[in-house]
């Protein structure tokens, strides 16, 4: 029997309400004790089509999926057409008994669990929607995983419906069992739930990110739905209002980042979630806050491009964009969190970040980070670290005391300059997009254009120091570096972990959570690797591109994947074969 | 009291001389003492023309935001601080040109500003190209040959979209003018004011003497009901030997935007309330959803 | 003579099952075909949203654009080869949402083209937001307290900016939508027909059992007259409980935008034309200008 | 007396008519067979403020113009305060003798002309207007400069409005003449014409890329008016109808781009022309163009930023921002004319290349090259040079014969598909946004993306091939190389130049007009030279970094400008002191 970590797919289309049942069978796996990680692949359509849902499960913490599948749960025929493959020997398919499996898609080395799922909860359950449920039962059998946890996620999500709902569900899973009876001693895969486990959660990168930001102050959002940066939008129009978080869904993208500008000049923190295409319409508003000296928060969650692209599916190839979008120069710090801890850290920090030098932040994650479902512990969220610093923002005291005409752009050593919200009668002025002078009159002059542009400027100093600095994952000296950025630290991160368990020392990890400012320690991080492969998602090669502008030196190799899929650990141990 | 003293600013306006700007700054002044409102307590938006430089040319707090983009900016501002009034105001290649699509929302929405429309029928600070408000046929640098489009029809298009406030003015009546932005200013939703706005060096034959010789007053007519939809829309598109100004359409209108959010309904502005961290009480509400 | 067959090709349409779309895409190639236009003489140009995927349904020339931009694409290419014949198809969210702008702009200028709109109310491809035809009130993930805007007016806004063929169809009556679209596609000059369309998934409230019940046709009604360009205006509010599909305003249109075009009128489409060098005539009257 | 190289500014307001009466004066002198550069220093204002108007007229080619100012119409007093500083001894100043010199302004080494300009202008034109005219008059009589030449300016400007005014403005010109007279054994400089000198021509930036890009069979031009970049959209709506091109002005920039890519893929050669804060609203829509593989020509003329900025003003700092502009990645061409024959060059060979790859193409110009006026021999725009290239695009008869569906994005080795026009019966296909295949069909499958992007981005090496190179100007092997791109190329010749006439062999220049994809002779170049300095117009130093970025090389130093203004020699030779 193997005990540890198991991969359950479950494949069926679009509508089928796998990514809900999906999300409540991890949850019940994570009540067990379990640790998780789940990634849904999801086909830009409402119905139809062949979507799936990866759930991996283990009792050490996950970073990321892995290629071979224990339990397949096909919906469809077409789902085992897509993975009757990547079933391990020794494997399980599950599938609907009311299509014979063809000769072709028979693996000798597969237990083939044909049922009739649709008939069967219909009749159980009253819906078809419950095969699903039903399938998740017949894995749980299987695996031996304890059903009182499955039941009480029942219980908890089908509250508001009824107990008749509930009990049809139940009885569904019990009957999913039931069958599994039959085939258990042919399957070699356990799952037990680990008794004394420490209550953990189970989330994504989406709710993550949401949780940073609201915690760190975030009270206005304005977006236009985008996948797959709407969930954040959605998120707060959802849970915002408890909290005192407005949430607009509003015209446009243009019309999102100008609301978010106009919010902050009167002292609201506020956010713009969207994706790269939504992006392209605020370059010119990233460049209003840019000369504004106003402090927003842009939330990209990236996905393949250009235009339409893949919608709903992942790629890391903003960077270079996000990093020079606006005419002209200003300071901005962009970030991207590798892990759920960071998404939520760097969700608070970021409004801070872009308070103390009032200037736009930009948070890069990318459909894989938003979508992907992780079990942490409950600390993992670290509520408690939050701070909040708003920087140089005078109080009515400091304007009450104000003898002359309130400077809102004056002159300083580090570029910041003391920010007053419009309202005290003290600090009258007029944000500006012309560039102007410290009150801001307008202003043309050459002098003063140097005086202000280099002001902006400065701030980029004292940013870097501020920036997070690259770190380390695995042993110090390895003989090979990995270096990322953004979300592909977990796959990159178990990369390492294999590599090592094959021989210790082999590879550790470097790993890009803050590229702009560039982080003054990056060169001499760089230069402690022995040999560096970049491992990243997209088809030039962004991050190396960056580090060789920023310091001159030249990575020894890369892994890049641009086809809308997330890494996975084996595909990084297969690059580097060929880097 | 608030006097005139408190909007001045010691800077000249850039305007040409002549240019209708100078009317409007100053019947905006002189209806916004009128009414006691104070500069610290309204924040006016703009965008790019020449028109919307005026928050430089009086003292207030003000927003000059991009061009065609000074409505999301203000409704983000109100949303912030809905304790402050705020007013747009921009030309008509801005507001009704590339912004034309965020004033029919922002309409929809009816957020609790007052917008005021410099509206010169051309592209004033680009040097004269003609605009969305350009009549058909206009010939400017960018129509040689004349334009060949239908002009727009912001005030119909208002009145369309639930707007209960909407006017025309005229700095060349600057009473009139004076008592219109006071009637918007106390409007208590979105009210739109738009001005028949001389631009003496790209608009010659829309200066003075061509509104003077036209204009009447809605206000002077009889039997005009402003509270009569169809009507206002109708006349809302009359053009040519006579131009109405005054007060299209009025009525009473429903809940603002801001007072429709659930977060600001009849409570503090968003700026104005502590800004700490989440209790613990918060945090596990926050953490439930995940167990 | 042109057949069905002709638009037929080998695509199943990733629609739910129900969708009102697949109504729309039926009516449409019944249309073209009894109007004898052939694919390869049609340019369909889209945005982004469920119903916008259309020309991958069908075969024929396609624009398949961004979200909100297919009437920038389709002007253009209708300015490039005024020869073909150039049809705008979009959703609620598209063209009245983040293209409104355009969209009014558009009517405007009188294109030669017909627009056709999937309006179903809501965002179908981003899985159900509220859009701006929404009704007030309207709960969607994004607007779990209700969405807090009128909605746009479409049609009354066509018509208020010089539109002269202003229509509704619905899928629930194919044969009355086939006519429309027909009459739409003979108009000489731009033409609109906004569609009830029934989204299934997302805006189950309003799916074919509402409209069923509600639609009633102007051209039963005997005092209509679609020539009434206020009637037109008022008629096209009309919601709830009765609501109007057929043409609402029909008008003689004048000459088109591509036909007031110096370089277009009365002439060769422009892609049609020999690019070759400039002559030495050419080269000359150019550089006599810089002597 | 000295003969060359003679400078004059002409001082007002905004409203006056500085610029078409120095553009008139510029002819005059061109007709009289001199070399010419002026260059406006304009506010963003209609009227008031203070415009100047630089021209500097030689012997000899001028690729700039110079500081040393040796006549000074001031037609304000405040053109007097400016400017007084900037004459050489000996110079003159015209001013109104309305308002007195006080000390403050008077110099000992200038010669002081009041002249009653306002109220001459008014007694003999009729026009208060006319004291531009009258100034030049006197600027004229000082430097002897034939007034034939003057004359038959005016009377083909003024033709139209009719003998009155012709004669009018004569009267004007020879009483400044006249008035000079009395002062020209005072003033040491003259400016004869040059008699046999060949037919100039006399344009500047805006006029030379409009007429490459016309004569390139540009016949689609859709723009929204904004400085410096609208000029082009006025020439072409002014001038394209007759040569049978279409120009709109459209209602935003958005609009623009997406019109001229609908355009474009119907078969016109398609040009939008804006500036930076216009193109940062084409973001979206040059990614589409990117995707769908539609050739579009994107000029923008630069202007500071960021947001609004300085309107009316110069810089060279979206060079980074055009270069990475849109989500996820596609391959461009980015060019940059340093010349006015570059621009008309760039200007048809832009459209070749956007065909030829199917993807955009971006000129950058700027403010400083798109006014800046410049005579030159008519044959520097080289009409009879221009190729009409339309790249693999399908005849008729390729598309009769054809027997299978069209593949608008056939895989192919150069990545390059042949492209047919709609229209016709045998190739009915509809441009994506999204992702699909070689049909094309939407298709999201993870080999078909490989195939298509890798497809897209193979195009990027042959069009390394077509890209020009970086070109060298001075001797070979000099000690100092200036390195720089775009409009920066006259004043860092001229700059070259007085190096080496001080020591021979002191600089060369490296100009790079091509900047993506990188020149791949580049790297091979600039190891040529002993000493890099990169002498751009923006704050953080784009080029430099691009190089790094490309080559891992870094510089010796740079010499940069961002305060609106552009280059002059003596700023860059000052520079170098520092760099
Ligand atoms: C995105 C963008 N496009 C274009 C411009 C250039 N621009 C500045 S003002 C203006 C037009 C102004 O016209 P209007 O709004 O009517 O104001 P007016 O000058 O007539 O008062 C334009 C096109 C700009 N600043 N930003
Ligand atoms: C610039 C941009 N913003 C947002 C999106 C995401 N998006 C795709 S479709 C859509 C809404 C579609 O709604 P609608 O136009 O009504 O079409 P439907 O799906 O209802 O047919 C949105 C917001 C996008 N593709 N591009
Ligand atoms: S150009 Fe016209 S609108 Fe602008 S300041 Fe002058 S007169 Fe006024
Ligand atoms: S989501 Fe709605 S609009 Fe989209 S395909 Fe399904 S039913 Fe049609
Ligand atoms: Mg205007
Ligand atoms: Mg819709």
């Amino acid at each position: 029997m193997i005990e540890n970590d198991i991969t359950i797919r479950i494949g069926g289309e679009a509508g089928m309400g796998l990514e809900s049942s999906g999300a409540g069978f991890a949850k019940a796996l994570v009540r067990g004790g379990l640790h998780v990680f789940g990634v849904p692949d999801f086909y830009s359509r409402i119905r139809g089509g062949h979507n799936f849902f990866t759930l991996r499960a283990a009792c050490d913490p996950l970073f990321s999926i892995a290629d071979p599948v224990h339990i397949l749960l096909a919906l469809d025929m077409e789902s085992v057409r897509r993975h009757i493959a990547d079933l391990v020997p020794g494997g399980a398919v599950v599938y609907d008994s009311k299509d014979p499996l063809s000769e072709a898609l028979r693996r000798e080395d597969v237990l083939a669990i044909p049922v009739a799922l649709s008939q069967l909860a219909r009749e159980i359950g009253g819906l078809e929607l419950m095969r699903n449920t039903l399938a998740l039962g017949i894995a749980a059998g299987l695996l031996e995983f304890d059903l009182s946890y499955v039941e009480s996620i029942i219980r908890d999500n089908f509250a508001k419906k009824g107990e008749d709902v509930i009990t049809s569900n139940l009885n569904v899973i019990h009957k999913g069992a039931e069958i599994a009876e039959a085939y258990k001693a042919d399957f070699p895969f356990r799952l037990h739930a680990v008794p004394n486990a420490p209550q953990r959660i189970l989330l994504n990168g989406t709710q993550a990110f949401s949780m940073g930001a609201l915690a760190g102050g975030c009270r206005f959002v304005s977006g236009y739905p985008m996948t797959p940066g709407s969930p954040v939008l959605v998120w707060f129009a959802q849970n915002g209002a408890k909290y005192g978080a407005v949430a607009k869904h509003v015209e446009d993208e243009i019309s999102a980042i100008n609301m978010a500008i106009g919010a902050a000049i009167m002292g609201a923190r506020a956010l713009v979630p969207t994706s790269g295409g939504g992006y392209a319409l605020m370059v010119e508003g990233t460049g209003f806050a840019g000369i504004s000296e106003t402090p927003v928060v842009i939330y990209n969650a990236q996905r393949p491009g250009p235009a339409t692209g893949l919608p709903t599916r992942t790629e890391q190839a903003d960077l270079l964009f996000m990093l020079h979008a606006s005419q002209d120069e200003f300071p901005r710090m962009v970030l991207a969190p590798g892990t759920l801890e960071e998404a939520f850290h760097l969700g608070w920090y970021a409004f801070n970040v872009a308070e103390r030098y009032q200037t736009p932040v930009m948070v890069l994650s990318d459909q894989f980070l938003a979508d992907a479902f992780r079990s942490l512990e409950a600390s993992g969220l670290d509520f408690d670290a939050v701070e909040i610093d708003r920087g140089a923002l005078l109080t009515d005291a400091d304007l009450d005391a104000l003898t002359e005409r309130y400077k809102r752009y004056q002159i300083t050593e580090s570029g910041i300059s003391p920010r007053a919200l419009p309202g005290h009668p003290n600090a009258i002025w007029v944000t500006e997009s012309n560039e102007h002078d410290e009150y801001p009159r307008i202003e043309e002059d050459a002098q003063n254009r140097i005086a202000q542009q280099s002001k902006r400027m400065r701030k980029a100093r004292p940013m870097a120091q501020d920036v997070p600095p690259p770190t380390w994952y695995g042993p110090e000296g390895a003989a090979l570096t990995l270096v990322c950025w953004g979300s592909t630290y977990g796959p990159a991160r178990e990369a390492v972990d294999r590599l090592n368990a094959q021989e210790a020392g082999a590879a550790n990890l470097l790993h890009f959570s803050g590229l702009e400012p560039f982080p003054p320690t990056a060169e001499a991080e760089l230069r402690k690797a022995h040999k560096t492969i970049v491992v990243e998602g997209n088809y030039t090669g962004q991050l190396e591109i960056l580090i060789r502008a920023r310091t001159g030196l030249s990575v020894d190799g890369h892994v890049r994947r641009f086809d809308g899929r997330p890494f996975r650990p084996e595909f990084i141990l297969a690059g580097l074969q060929e880097a | 009291m608030v006097t005139r003293d408190d909007y001045r600013i010691d800077e000249k306006p850039t305007w040409c001389p002549g240019c209708g700007d100078y009317g409007i700054l100053t019947a905006l002044i002189r209806a916004l003492v009128e009414h006691n409102i104070a500069p610290h307590e309204l924040m006016i938006v703009t965008g790019i023309g020449c028109g919307s430089k005026l928050p430089q040319y009086m003292r207030v707090n003000g927003m000059h935001t991009l061009h065609g983009r000074p409505w999301p900016a203000a409704q983000g501002a109100k949303l912030a601080n809905h304790g402050m009034r705020v007013i747009v105001v921009h030309g008509d290649g801005d507001g009704y040109g590339e912004g034309l699509g965020h004033f029919v929302h922002a309409v929809r929405r009816n957020p609790g500003v007052t917008e005021i429309v410099q509206n010169n029928k051309i592209y004033g600070l680009t040097k004269g190209q003609f605009s969305p408000t350009s009549e058909k046929g206009w010939k400017t640098s960018t129509s040689p040959y004349g334009s060949a489009e239908e002009p727009a029809q912001p005030l119909a298009l208002a009145i369309t979209h639930g707007a209960t406030f909407v006017a025309r003015g005229y700095p060349g009546e600057l009473k009139h003018l004076i008592w219109l932005i006071g009637e918007a200013l106390e409007h208590p939703g979105y009210a739109l004011v738009d001005i028949l706005q001389p631009c003496v060096s790209f608009n010659k034959p829309r200066a003075y003497e061509y509104y003077a010789e036209r204009v009447y007053k809605l206000e002077d007519e009889a039997g005009y009901d402003p509270n009569n939809r169809t009507a206002a829309w109708e006349r809302a598109q009359e053009w040519g030997e006579h131009i109405p100004i005054g007060i299209f359409y009025r009525a009473v209108p429903g809940p603002t935007f801001e007072m429709l959010d659930p977060v600001l309904k009849d409570s503090t502005p968003l700026v104005k309330r502590p800004l700490g961290k989440l209790g613990s009480a918060q945090v596990d509400s926050l953490l439930a959803k995940l167990r």
